[in-house]
């Protein structure tokens, strides 16, 4: 059993995002969420440099670039798009407006505490935050996307996070390589796992401590989720 | 795809009950959305909190509202040359809570903005200052205005598409901008409704994201 | 000598407003200044309900129920305008973006406080105070235009306002129906006075100590600025 | 008739000065003022405090500035993949503020819109908060952010007219519309200037009495 793949990961979360709600995509891994949206769900994208509606990536030769997503990438504005300043587009992330945000993170707590901004105390660089804490603190919903392991094989989900944090107790749903777990009131609760994986596997790999949910999904290999709506 | 077209005013305003905050967009006549005003009048609801700058004028208007017996309170700028308000203001029947209109605005947007407030020169030194907290900031002296939010919206767009993106005619635009930001059901009537795409991505004033119902009134 | 009349009034302070300047004209009397706008002065109006570059009155049969000014009459638009929110509008108005607001006023005190709005302990009517005090808290300059007396002949210039205030420390100069009084430092400085006008005639109708400029102008009857540029 | 026209990227950017706050729009490469950039780099002055979204990517951005050592601090959300700021800031001879996005523009809105700061739930619990006020209001914590202005705004816009009233192109609108109401002296670049009346009245995102100087680029 091997873990998700980026891709099979970006479609299981895209399966699972409310019909007809408003998602904003953080920069990085969930950007590629997009691409399995089915066009039927009726998922509209909110992207925080002023866009609502935004539409696929364009054709080889038709990028304007005047049209960006947050991770400065080409997009397209899908029918019925609109365009908005900044300050319009952070009113509609602080004020609760967007219902998912689907975050990556370096780590996120079983209190639900996010920490996925760029300290650039791993790199050298400069740090960076852009409006990855702006989102955390004001979508309705903030899933996280991320391997369930960092590199080295250290659980990046923790009792509490040893990074600087982004925001407290925001996080309601970690899709992970490894299954899906739901913050609850009452603690981490495996939602769903993969395909083949064991319960004692994922707790391993994970730095707090897990429940199972009363019924658990199944993820396939290619992020289909079985035995869960 | 999403379509939040609805047929009726009834259907516009279902679910707004006694007790609910409402604002009402809107300065003098233009931006007040009146079908959907009427529409509330018929549903007789009571202990309404009203936000809006203006209190009737004695039309179609809050001033039906204010002939039932609806409003308990009102959150206001300019409640003047309003007859049927004047009548229960002066009986002590309705509460008024008075405001700059720049500091009524800007209430309603920090509470659609998810501000929890702003520090504003405006009003220092009068009697607005009253039960507001003084805040100094670079030795001049701010109040501290706490935001505004509602159960309902209703504002007067000119054009919606159905997915909800909302353009304004003129001056009617005022209030009904940022208070299509600040409820958690936002109604918009409108004078047509076109299919998406059918809308300048440019000109949308209100995204579909902050509306809920779009109502198109039958124009004579 | 009489008075100034309204319409001479506004006459003298449309004559004053700088080339190219953004103006606020308050509603009530202020209003009327519109009319007196040279053509040629480039003065751009201001309206709080989402306005700039406002035109005349339209001709009777085209009044726009959507196009009013702050006092709720039918405008137009001139070439060039634009419409906003409300929102907009008055960061105009508080941002200091305005150059002159000119308001109707109770009482002006000689450190330039204003007392304005209507709080209907005359009248019986709820209070209104509308936009007034945004407009004399955030505009660069703050003119105010009234007659120089009250209807029972009290000074509406005064030491102290009695009335309740709009705003303390902000108006700059006072157009009334004897006189232009500026507001300084030093105290209140008669800069023009009506044709006829004796200084101790202003002095005695006025509510707080008046000092003349080193050069007076000439008001004529018809608002006519005669030596002060 | 009020004309706000400027020939050449000299005089857009004349008066700027060693020591001035100067915000530029943009978001990545759109609504990035380039030709106006390249003026102010031509001017050489130093010590300036810059107010963006970011530092610059290389190209004809800010990187033009940090190379010629004209900053001497940016406040911005993600200064990321600049090399030329990078190399300044490992040095130590740049001081960075380093703020939420949203925080940013808000703060900037509020520099323009007069008021003396706003409460943000934003950075609550995070490093973030360090130095600033936190006040509760109703059980909640919230930092007390206050208003950035500047001595210059550079922002870049599709179209203007003579007047100053200025249009964006999609995306490029960004940091640009609050930025035009913040600064002492607002410049826009544009693709294209059109009479007084050229632009649709709905459709003008920065009415003209922000704006103090537009200058049409040479488009290729």
């Amino acid at each position: 059993m091997n873990p998700l793949n980026r891709q099979a990961l970006a479609r299981l979360v895209a399966s699972q995002l409310p019909r007809d709600s408003f998602v904003n995509l953080g920069i990085g891994a969930p950007t590629q969420i997009a691409d399995f949206v089915a066009p039927d769900a009726g998922v509209i994208l909110h992207s925080e440099n002023g866009i609502l509606n935004m539409g696929p990536a364009p054709r080889a030769g038709e990028e304007d670039p005047d049209l960006i997503n947050a991770g400065k990438s080409p997009v397209t504005l899908a029918l019925g798009g609109a365009f908005f300043d900044s300050s319009l587009a952070f009113a509609m992330m602080r004020g609760g407006h967007i219902d998912v945000a689907v975050l990556g993170a370096f780590q996120v707590s079983r209190r639900g505490d996010l920490a996925n901004w760029t300290t650039g105390k791993d790199d050298g660089e400069p740090p960076g935050v852009g409006g990855a804490i702006d989102l955390a603190v004001g979508a309705k919903a903030i899933w996280v996307m991320m391997d369930h392991v960092a590199r080295d094989g250290a659980p990046r989900i923790v009792s509490d996070c040893t990074l600087p944090l982004t925001a407290t107790n925001v996080v309601s749903r970690v899709f992970t390589s490894l299954a899906i777990i739901e913050v609850t009131e009452g603690g981490l609760l495996v939602s769903a796992m993969l395909e083949g994986a064991e319960f004692d596997h994922v707790q391993a790999a994970t730095g707090a401590p897990l429940r199972l949910a009363e019924r658990v999904g199944m993820i396939t290999a290619d992020g289909t989720l079985i035995g869960r709506s | 795809m999403r379509n939040v077209v609805v047929g009726t005013e009834a259907a516009a305003v279902a679910g707004l009950r006694d007790g609910h905050v409402v604002m009402v967009g809107g300065f003098g006549g233009a931006g007040l959305p009146r079908s959907i005003i009427k529409a509330v009048a018929e549903l007789g609801v009571r202990d309404l909190t009203v936000i809006s700058n203006n209190a009737g004028a004695g039309g179609d208007d809050l001033s039906l509202w204010f002939r039932q017996r609806m409003v308990r309170k009102i959150i206001c700028s300019y409640p003047r040359s309003a007859k049927d308000f004047t009548l229960q203001y002066r009986a002590g029947t309705v509460e008024l809570e008075l405001l700059p209109q720049g500091t009524l605005v800007e209430r309603i947007r920090a509470g659609g903005a998810g501000l929890g407030g702003f520090l504003s020169p405006v009003g220092v030194g009068t009697v607005f200052e009253r039960g507001k907290e003084k805040i100094t900031v670079g030795g001049r002296d701010f109040l501290l205005e706490l935001p505004l939010r509602a159960d309902f919206a209703l504002v007067k767009g000119r054009t919606a598409d159905t997915l909800g993106n909302v353009t304004y005619n003129k001056a009617a635009r005022n209030h009904c901008a940022v208070m299509a930001t600040a409820a958690d059901i936002v109604t918009v009537e409108v004078d047509r409704i076109v299919e998406a795409g059918g809308l300048d991505p440019e000109s949308i004033v209100t995204p579909c994201i902050f509306v809920d119902r779009v109502f198109a009134r039958a124009v004579a």
